[in-house]
């Protein structure tokens, strides 16, 4: 059945309280029992300046925004007009501002929504400590259905500390909103659910890559911070220390990705978190760490580029580095988390991947999906922890090989502290021993071990996600990746309902690629729609250089920073159908 | 005593892998070789107990031509891969051997933060003013009037580095310079270096037969520096400020900084406490 | 005289864009960009003959807010972008404006060799101690017990990085501190930092309000240095090593190395000469 | 006609001169008036070891070494036999040794070649000041019939300055291995040419690299040394300062790309040059290079990957990182040589394709053409000086918008120094004045902007060289490019003369790729062999991203360091015509 969800937005200027209104909204919804989504766009003011909270609640897990907003409440309109783009407001949509802030900006209307006024101002001065942004939760609580006792559990969580009387403020206030809201138009609401269905986390997507390496076995971490992977290092930090690891704030991303080979070499699994302009300058090191074959992590939030790009906004357009950003032939890992709660899944399944075939690993999240906070079922336990081929004892009268030539590609690797298997690790292009050689027969035994290392590997079905439509897969697919799969979802879900037949395959295993398991995907669709968000359509270009793609097969690509709504790609489905 | 009679005999050459170097005849990097060897035997370290790490260069060579654990890495990034070794395993021994090229050119940075770090590692740099193995180029240490490169036909005219004026200004922890026409008094400086907690600083004046043949005469010119050991980092800046870079053999800084040494405590906590914070 | 004649007068506004800054209100980097253009009008430059150069960061933004011509690049690499252009256009009067972490963090290699280089360049440093564009972590130049990051919840633990030291054991040619919050003074300093040739090094004490709260007091604790400037680089640098930081509003050294300026010569020769080398 | 031409090895120990009696020799040759291709290889040695000039005469222009060599002249055999996969010997081939230094090593004789003996110590030690290597010298000269005057004009020429006795010496140890000849069996001679049918040079890849980019205008160069590049750089360092240029040596590659990035923003055009590793850590700036649209040159001399790999040794790995390597989507140019003497060709045009462009420049030569040199037709005069679209005035009541939408994509650029069009430069997304920007739809009209730049350029004919055997293109195609392209050519041409039809496509711009102009190329073509030199295939994987490929293609690909004969090639034709 497709989704029952209500989207909104609470928009302001710096001081307005906007992204505090958000995270209570976001977390009463948790109390109510109901999935939800949170992302945030800003000005470019450092701090303060215009904010905007985009919310979505539903009472089953989602893991996208919709085509459009059902609300969009304004506690002022300074700038706010900025996000037009980013908050899509149709004839049905509802925007309500406070008279004291004049009219809505042009900007805001192009999409003809319907107008309200609610005077938060003057009826927050009306309470005792009232606060304009407490006044427009309760209306938004009254128009989506969020039950009173939702909020007030929130409040009363948050500001304990102030005391009763701080409380007491903010639930008059919230409850002047619910009373005002009776004069604004309708808008949809969910239906309350008693009790939580099962076990759900409130969880960004930054926070589950950090769960997921920790889960996965790391405890060595140096990184140097960048918008937005920077978070993902926040929450490190102190979780690290508390099960017996470190982080380090390195001196840039060279040194950064140098410590963590360093810690992995001496068998502590190692990793950072970046974005593109750190993974630029990481790229050299990765050649190293995939010559001397040492396992480490690298997760790439991505936001937009080229260069410095637009730090706080999202695209998927570091496919290319990370899949060919090496220099030479560089076989190594590429995974891609598909959702805010995959993210914990996809590093977890990284790190594994790294040790057993120890070669670097490249995880891509984005903005969009690190920034986010999401209300999701309770991720399920893995079984994936890093688990590195080992030598550990000299063989008598036999010289470790530390690349050994094998039939899995992968050697045992002796770690420092091993008596007997002392060896030198290179980068320089070596024999078995790891003595450096210029000799043909060397460099292809050892291109061909290192690659062989990933082909043969095991990714059991954990390389893609693939869902069908209830009357099947039909003819029609949808291929995709990372932060494009929550829209896709849910436009497949959508033409599911209307009767349509179709397959949604969603690549997490980007490199080395899949063609068996791909063909099989493949097998019978005629028609496919490949769904990404960059400009070029790397994702498609890399489809097509891997894998036999059905002959009709279109690439639906734009440039970030405005995420696909489900609409978009539905269409190319009823396209197709009609 | 349990841990004497543990204490096994080393001889230098046990340290020494079978690897004929691929050095030129004559290269001041031969003694340097030996005199870590020599080192690691005085010192009596199980061999898997140490590990070298390098960058790119003739000189960062030496982890190969050694029996203990080694990476060679790319260049100019030995410190931070030795950082990362180090803090995750506290209990090895790690050296860092290379150039003037790789630690003072591309390596510049890390090596400006290794000495604020002060990391217990042992930095040992093979200076010869210029760019053994890319053929001759000038180094970062390379006197302004060499003439000697196609690439600065007409000299660098550039200041040259002053590695433990900068390493000093950065916090070193320890400081000395030697020559490797010495190798028993180079052995014996990185012992002290490496029993010395910290980040350690060796210079070593080791000649470019190839490159720079006139630093052959540099065993000549070298002369015991007459000050001694300080602990006052300014004091001993300003005299190596003003110093000709030629007297060698001994200690000049010694710090006492505690090194950094994040503590990898194996606290109680588990990852599901980890997970609870996010539960509802 | 002509030269007289022709030279305009110009207002510090004249030097303004119209952009606002995107800074928090109270930001030490507003009088810093004041003080840039009160310079640049004092020396009545051309704003077409200036350029401002610059890498990431929140101080990095002033090229955007100057009239003059600017280059915004990449985080840490503001120095290198500057010296070739200076190099390759000697007319300009080009200055380089970063932060603590643009330059002396990632930045930190280029800082080291632009110091040796010294190329005919004002490099003016806007230090809070901490990474105000990414929300607030240490920095090289944060005290190794100052808790407010979550990167570093219990302190860096690491020696803060002394600019000003570095720079002078690197051959920087001119070396300045300043605080934010004397911009007449710090003005003054930058104009005789633009008529020094060679490398002019200015730190800015130029306090972050929002990340470090706590800076807001610099303005009280700074002082006038008392000591002289000095063309003793040994002299300065141990000076400064001994210093706490506070004392700024002087020149604390000038030196006289002529900066590095390899010629363009229109030299006779013709790309037919150079082809004639390969022809049989 | 299939080309006539003799191909030799001359080896030996480090001071056995073998490098020096190459070069003579390959002066000499020229002398009397041959084509000629010279590599080297060398042992692991910094100085001295093991060494072999492999050397390759016509009467032609020749662009490829052949399958085997008709001749190993060994001065002597120490380590010779690590050069035996380097140097192909075959059943006709004759293998020269001094019966002073022993029998000739295994290695070198499982193609079971013919061998012979020349006492070259011997009749050496009997001229006064005699030495061994101008005996081999003479004694290859008889060989394959280079006339004696030939090699007399070069030693006089080298000797000059060591008197009259010195030359006596040489020449009297040169006949005395003529006369010595008599008694070795004979291998193939090449007919000596009276005079030069047209002039010529003798250049060697990276010579050519300078040039062409001192020709296409570059006037500031910064680099770091590495190998293969540095030759670039050391022939540019004095070259640059006789046309009133200059270069400068950097701390790091990191300083070189943004100290070319400085010099071309401030209005001269700059390049750099470098092999895999210090590409690597450019990336980052290159983007920047896009984002800023600052026009420059990068030549990469690839050697093999992936990290240090094997620095002295070829590959054709680096197409990956050159092509896709940047972060984000970044629209960048592309461009190869697929000669020694295209490298000249193609790095001018690199430099006017930068400049009309305002957009970096890859340039991808390798260490075979690189460190080759060859007697090569002079080169043509080119039209090809990079020439910037400049603002040169400010126009009344507008702001001078930087990065202005244009139909061509291409904005006037302001020099630092033009009154009245001050602006800054962004490697952040910006709108047209250059002012950042977070909107989409700034971000969207620059990303189109710095995309149709480049993809509504006319190239002309240059993006590929096209040669069709005698009797016609037939249905055949060989694709391929860089330095594969010497044994293509020569196998097309085998075919040929054998009456088979081919085409041999060899691309020059990689990118931006040029679907249309591929698919005339490829009318009628229903069979291609894709040729290169990587172990993974990079160029088929790119070509099948973005070109329709006839439905049977085959890749052909090795990795380094051994290049393909021409034979290889001629195989797979030969395979499809029977
Ligand atoms: C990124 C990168 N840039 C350049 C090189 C080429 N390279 C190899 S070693 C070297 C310099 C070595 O000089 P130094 O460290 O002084 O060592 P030496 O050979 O003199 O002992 C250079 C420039 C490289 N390997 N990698
Ligand atoms: C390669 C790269 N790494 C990291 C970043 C993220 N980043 C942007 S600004 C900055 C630090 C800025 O600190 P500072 O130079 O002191 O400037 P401030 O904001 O304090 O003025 C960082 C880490 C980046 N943009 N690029
Ligand atoms: S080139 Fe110089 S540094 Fe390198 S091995 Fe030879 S003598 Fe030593
Ligand atoms: S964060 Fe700090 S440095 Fe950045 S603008 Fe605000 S006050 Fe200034
Ligand atoms: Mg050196
Ligand atoms: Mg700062």
């Amino acid at each position: 059945m497709t989704v029952q969800s209500v989207s909104l937005v609470i928009a302001g200027s710096g001081g307005a309280g906007v992204v505090t209104a958000g995270s209570l909204l976001l977390e009463a919804a948790a109390n109510a029992g109901w999935y939800a989504l949170m992302s945030r766009s800003s000005g470019p003011q450092i701090r303060g300046g215009e904010a905007a909270a985009m919310l979505r609640f539903a009472t089953e897990p989602i893991m996208s925004h919709d085509d459009s907003f059902h609300l969009l409440m304004a506690i002022d309109w300074e700038n706010i007009g900025r996000f037009s783009a980013e908050i899509p407001l149709i004839a049905t949509s509802l925007i309500v501002g406070d008279p004291a802030h004049g009219p809505a900006p042009a900007a805001l209307l192009g999409g003809k929504p319907r107008e309200a006024a609610l005077a938060m101002t003057a009826i927050a001065e009306k309470i005792e400590s009232g606060r304009p942004n407490m006044v427009a939760l309760g209306a938004i609580a009254a128009l989506i259905g969020l039950p009173p006792e939702a909020m007030q559990a929130v409040v009363e969580q948050h500001l304990k500390r102030k005391g009763q009387a701080a409380i007491d403020a903010s639930m008059a206030a919230f409850h002047a909103g619910v009373t005002a809201a009776a004069d604004l138009p309708a808008t949809p609401k969910l239906p309350a659910v008693a009790a939580a269905s099962e076990p759900r986390w409130s969880i960004t997507g930054n926070e589950a890559t950090g769960l997921g390496v920790i889960r996965g076995g790391v405890r060595f971490v140096a990184a140097y911070p960048i918008t937005p992977a920077t978070e993902v290092l926040e929450w490190l930090a102190p979780s690290l220390a508390k099960v017996g690891g470190v982080l380090v704030q390195a001196e840039d991303e060279l040194a950064s990705i140098n410590q963590i080979i360093g810690a992995s070499y001496g068998g502590v699994p190692a990793m950072t978190a970046t974005s593109g302009p750190g993974l630029s300058l990481m790229i050299e090191s990765l050649g190293l760490a995939v010559a001397a074959e040492v396992p480490l992590v690298v997760v790439d939030v991505m936001r937009v580029g080229p260069s410095t790009g637009i730090a706080t906004k999202s695209e998927q357009s570091d496919l290319n580095i990370a899949v060919y950003g090496l220099h030479g032939d560089a076989p190594h890992i590429v995974v891609a988390a598909n959702s805010v709660a995959d993210c914990l899944f996809t590093t977890q399944w990284a790190v594994h991947l790294a040790e057993a075939m120890q070669t670097p690993t490249l995880v891509l999240t984005d903005q969009a999906m690190g920034q986010a906070r999401a209300i999701v079922p309770r991720p399920a336990e893995l079984a994936f922890i890093g688990q590195r081929l080992t030598a550990t004892a000299a063989v008598e009268g036999e010289r470790y090989k530390r690349y050994a030539v094998t039939a899995s590609g992968v050697s045992p690797m002796a770690i420092p502290g091993t008596a007997g298997l002392t060896h030198t690790a290179d980068g320089l292009e070596h024999n078995e021993f790891g003595t450096p050689s210029s000799q043909a027969s060397d460099h292809q035994a050892q291109m061909d071990k290192r690659s062989r290392k990933l082909t043969q590997f095991n990714y059991g079905d954990h390389w893609a996600e693939i869902i069908d439509a209830d009357a099947g897969p039909g003819d029609l697919a949808i291929i995709t990746w990372g932060s494009s799969t929550g829209p896709a979802r849910e436009a497949l879900r959508r033409f599911s309902d209307a009767g349509g037949k179709a397959r949604l395959i969603s690549v997490r295993l980007i490199a080395p690629v899949q063609p068996e398991k791909m063909a099989a995907a493949l097998a019978g669709i005629t028609r496919a729609v490949v769904v990404e968000q960059s400009h070029s359509g790397q994702f498609y270009r890399m489809l097509r250089a891997f894998y036999d793609l059905p002959k009709d097969t279109r690439s639906l690509h734009q440039a970030g920073p405005l995420a696909f709504g489900p609409g978009r790609i539905l269409e190319q489905l009823n396209a197709w159908s009609s | 005593m349990e841990s004497c009679a543990q204490k096994k005999k080393y001889a230098a050459k046990d340290y020494k892998s079978d690897l004929k170097p691929i050095w030129c005849p004559g290269c001041g990097d031969y003694t340097v070789l030996n005199a870590i060897t020599r080192a690691l035997a005085e010192l009596a370290l199980p061999p898997e107990e140490v590990a070298v790490v390098s960058g790119i260069g003739c000189s960062s060579r030496i982890p190969a031509y050694t029996s203990v654990y080694g990476f060679h890495g790319v260049h100019g990034r030995a410190l931070p891969v030795a950082t990362g070794l180090k803090l995750a395993r506290p209990d090895l021994t790690v050296l860092v051997t290379g150039g003037d090229g790789d630690g003072f050119s591309i390596g510049g940075n890390h090596f400006l933060h290794a000495c604020r770090r002060n990391v217990d590692l042992t930095y040992i740099v093979m200076d010869n003013q210029v760019y053994g193995m890319t053929k001759g180029q000038a180094s970062p240490t390379t006197a302004p009037d060499w003439e000697g490169s196609k690439l600065t036909p007409e000299g660098t005219g550039i200041n040259p580095f002053q590695p433990l004026v900068v390493g000093l200004a950065s916090g070193a922890n320890f400081v000395a310079r030697v020559s490797s026409s010495d190798p028993v008094n180079m052995a014996q400086i990185i012992v002290e270096a490496i029993r010395h907690p910290g980040f350690s600083l060796v210079q070593v004046l080791s000649p470019c037969v190839t490159f720079r043949p006139e630093q052959a005469e540099w065993r000549d010119i070298v002369r015991t520096a007459v000050v001694d050991v300080t602990d006052d980092a300014a004091r001993a800046a300003r005299r190596l400020m003003t110093d000709d870079g030629f007297n060698v053999g001994k200690v000049l800084y010694k710090g006492s900084r505690p090194p950094f040494r994040p503590e990898f405590e194996n606290t109680s906590g588990s990852v599901a406490e980890l997970e609870a914070r996010f539960a509802l």
